[in-house]
């Protein structure tokens, strides 16, 4: 399925979306189709909403930020973030790491809560009321606790899936297995289209089982400027350039002009930087295999 | 600033480490007196011996070559909220009279001056790490006597590193008191860089400055595009 | 350091044992060896007792079981396990496998507790008063909920380690990862010892980071008749051969004397029957790497 | 009996696979009309693929060649109570007229006559699948009214396929009544076969017999040594 279709048909206005990735493995490719498509209203979720957050909100896709560390990791703010937030045209929802963390936990367990020895002395709660406590049956101890977090869509990048969906991860694993279990619907983005034989003869490495996947997307490079673990590094030009382009509205239009609305898919965005894939290439760093007989 | 937090640390800890100056100190204590420190960042990679400075504590290089990658899930939980972690490095926007630090907004929550990025993990390094500490520079903005909003609470806090001079609680939870000075510092030059007014120590020591190794190895090796290290 | 030693260092009397492993992986070696060392009044602890609780309760080790299933996997019964339950010798605390891993999961977490969806109509917090409820802040919804696990000392079998004990596991992970982070102290017992920059060159593999153990034990063939995925199978043979030898006292006591008492350690164990690594050894079934450059 | 539930899956599903009968009528299915049936076992290895009867549930040739292993917090939190599951399949020594099942024990709790293996997963199929399949033997003892210990609800539970005939719950959670009889088998061999007074469907379906493929499979390809299938 292309990436067109796949949020054409699970990527509704007014959905509650997951991109998830902790820094590796970002779909900027997903939040660029549905940005294309003008989707509006979403509830993003995310950890850190980086630069793919800051794009959608500068495209008005978004009403609302679930979020924990908002920033552009190892620069600075997020400019079309922080116009929004000190504007308040924004919704915020705001945790730390570890409650984003416990609200994916406890959706893919399929619980309503998930309880963590968190919060106390902090005013975090304070600006979130829905970090609650419980008291624990056995010590008396109080918990802090937050709730279930089920998104109606969650967009996974991988850098292997067989047809089925069967999707492969190394490097960084993130909460992209937690995401994707507690999601309604599961799209998997992949670097390469495998068969299954390949992810048969190593099943340890499988993060997100088909079962639980609605479409395969093959994008080679749509992590950039995000990376993918032995296909190419992070852009961190890019994440610096970042600050600049956003920080007044009309540069970021025009970012979002040329490499957003302008081009069709990926593969044209790639085209239009031919210099990327030579500059990010990943170079080879195999593991050795290990033997699975019996 | 940034050699007086490697020297923090001890031969086998394990360090929960932020990007920039901490991860940096981390990287000088490993490559001094501290080889086997663990290195464990927020991204999941355990044991990390970066090949080159990581821009990022979520960065590929982290990775390659790590003892171990898990899941968010099992850094907050086995790690940090298991109690597995001896010293974890916080920064922040704002640190006020008892150690708590601000990275959320400056100004009201709901309508914010400045919007800052929020907890990320730093709510959770304060509340677990055994010992926390945080590197900061010194201004009356920075040092307010009361932050603007607690996202990481003071009360493991076991030392204030500036770039003129350290602080340490009055016991845990203590007020913050100046304790020793670097080098042709004098102490109304911190008294100036803090919003309250600042007790010191009886008897303040003096931090021994920089080898010319430490230098050497930051400026030369660790970060000689200056990512980091400014000035 | 040798299986004597760690199990004479960290296995004391009175303590709570947890000899973990899901089929795969079980450290019979280190349950001979505390046998052996006539370890007494101990909590033993393993969602399936297995033959190596059997032995170990047979053997007068045990005070007191904690468990979900105890039976013996694909023949039947275990008969110590039976003998001692129906006579009322043995102090039961039972759960179900769920139960059981969420202990463990809140034992790693070190939070006092762990909710989960389950128990309704089933007769099992009868018997177990320490299974309770608690209420969702959010729903209103009655949660079970089981204590935390945190064992005085856990017993971990794995394929390789580092000198440092960072662990590597494939195949079959059972709830080793949790019981290792629960536990006070950890021994790791490993098929082979591997250099560092094994361990380093694929890092996704580790389940248990050197900081959390306390020994680190090399011990080929040190799980059968329990197996290593990639180094041997498991020896079905033994286990239906152990309904025969188990069946009453006196032939489970010649068993001890002859392969536990009468052997020094699992080296001179495995001399005693020389077919055991020709008939159990596994073929090569190896996976390719991955990349792990940038 | 091992056909008959074989028939019950279809193709494409979620199966959570106990050992024995359940393993045999999963890899039958998936050799005859449900090449896709996805095989879960509660030790952790998803779409198995065995190149030999599993003799546990924690067989190596489960996981060799299988589609992802998986830890047991994930089986049972993200598969299970994540309500992943389509079909359970559970045996048990005794099953009531609800559908109870006991694996616990026979006599009282703390003084058993007999001291069942316990749960292990059971409870938690019987209340997360979205159907539970009970296979079972029939015999007064096997099925009485009440069960000594309740290790499984019955609210679930869809079919009880038996060795004589088929029972299924008159609405959920409700009495289990005969729906089916196998070729040959007589409506009071049933009755008898069960420890109370076994209610009927008004008309009642006859089985097709298992076909010459189905048992070639069976006996010759998936147990050659008999090692489940007996008499």
């Amino acid at each position: 399925m292309s990436l067109r279709d796949a949020v054409a048909r699970h990527v509704h206005d007014g959905d509650v979306v997951v991109i998830e990735g902790f820094t590796h493995l970002i779909s900027f490719a997903a939040g660029h189709e549905i940005i294309r498509q003008r989707r509006r209203d979403l509830t993003l979720c995310r950890l850190t909403p980086d630069l793919i957050y800051d794009q959608m909100i500068a495209a008005g896709c978004a009403k609302k930020l679930v979020f924990s560390w908002a920033g552009n990791p190892g620069v600075g703010s997020l400019h079309a973030f922080r116009r929004a937030a000190e504007g308040g045209t924004l919704e915020l929802e705001e945790y730390s790491h570890f409650g984003m963390v416990a609200r994916f936990s406890a959706g893919a367990a399929r619980l309503p809560f998930w309880s963590l020895r968190d919060y106390a002395g902090t005013d975090i709660p304070q600006a979130n009321p829905r970090i609650k406590s419980v008291t624990c049956p056995y010590t008396g101890e109080a918990l802090a606790t937050v709730p279930a977090l089920n998104p109606d869509v969650t967009i996974v990048h991988a850098q292997r899936a067989d047809p089925q969906g069967n999707t492969q991860i190394w490097g960084l694993l993130g909460v992209q297995k937690e995401a994707a279990f507690a999601s309604r619907r599961v799209i998997v983005v992949v670097e390469e289209l495998v068969d299954e034989t390949v992810i048969r003869s190593d099943p340890n490495r499988t993060l997100i089982p088909a079962s639980i996947v609605d479409a395969v997307v093959i994008e080679p490079w749509g992590a950039h400027p995000s990376y993918a673990q032995g296909y190419y590094d992070r852009d961190n030009d890019f994440y610096v350039a970042w600050d600049g382009i956003s920080r007044d509205g009309q540069s970021l239009d025009r970012f979002l002009d040329e490499f957003v609305y302008g081009v069709r898919d990926r593969a044209e965005y790639m085209q239009k930087q031919p210099d990327l894939a030579d500059r990010l290439k990943a170079r080879a760093r195999f593991c050795a295999g290990v033997n699975y007989g019996f | 600033m940034t050699v007086v937090a490697a020297r923090e640390l001890r031969d086998g800890e394990v360090v929960f480490v932020g990007i920039g100056l901490p991860n940096l100190a981390c990287n000088l204590a490993r490559r001094t007196h501290a080889p086997h420190l663990v290195l464990i960042y927020e991204s999941g990679a355990v044991g990390a011996a970066p090949e080159r400075l990581p821009v990022s504590i979520g960065d590929p290089a982290l990775v390659t070559g790590s003892l171990m990658v898990c899941g968010m899930a099992d850094v907050f939980q086995l790690f940090l909220q298991n109690g597995r972690i001896e010293v974890g490095f916080l920064g922040g926007a704002q640190v006020d009279r008892y150690a708590n630090i601000n990275t959320t907004v400056i100004g009201s929550y709901e309508r914010p001056t400045v919007r800052l990025p929020g907890s990320g993990g730093a709510a959770e390094i304060a509340l677990h790490a055994q010992r926390v500490v945080i590197i900061a520079k010194l201004s009356p903005r920075a040092f307010p006597e009361r932050v603007d909003f607690v996202t990481s609470p003071g009360r493991r806090v076991k030392r204030v590193i500036t770039d003129r001079g350290v602080l340490e609680p009055d016991g845990p939870g203590g007020e913050l008191m100046l304790t020793a000075l670097y080098p042709g510092v004098q102490q109304s030059d911190i008294e100036a860089g803090v919003g309250w007014q600042l007790r010191s120590r009886p008897t303040l020591e003096c931090v021994d400055p920089p080898t010319r190794s430490e230098l050497q190895l930051l400026r030369e090796v660790l970060d000689p595009k200056r990512l980091y290290l400014k000035g």
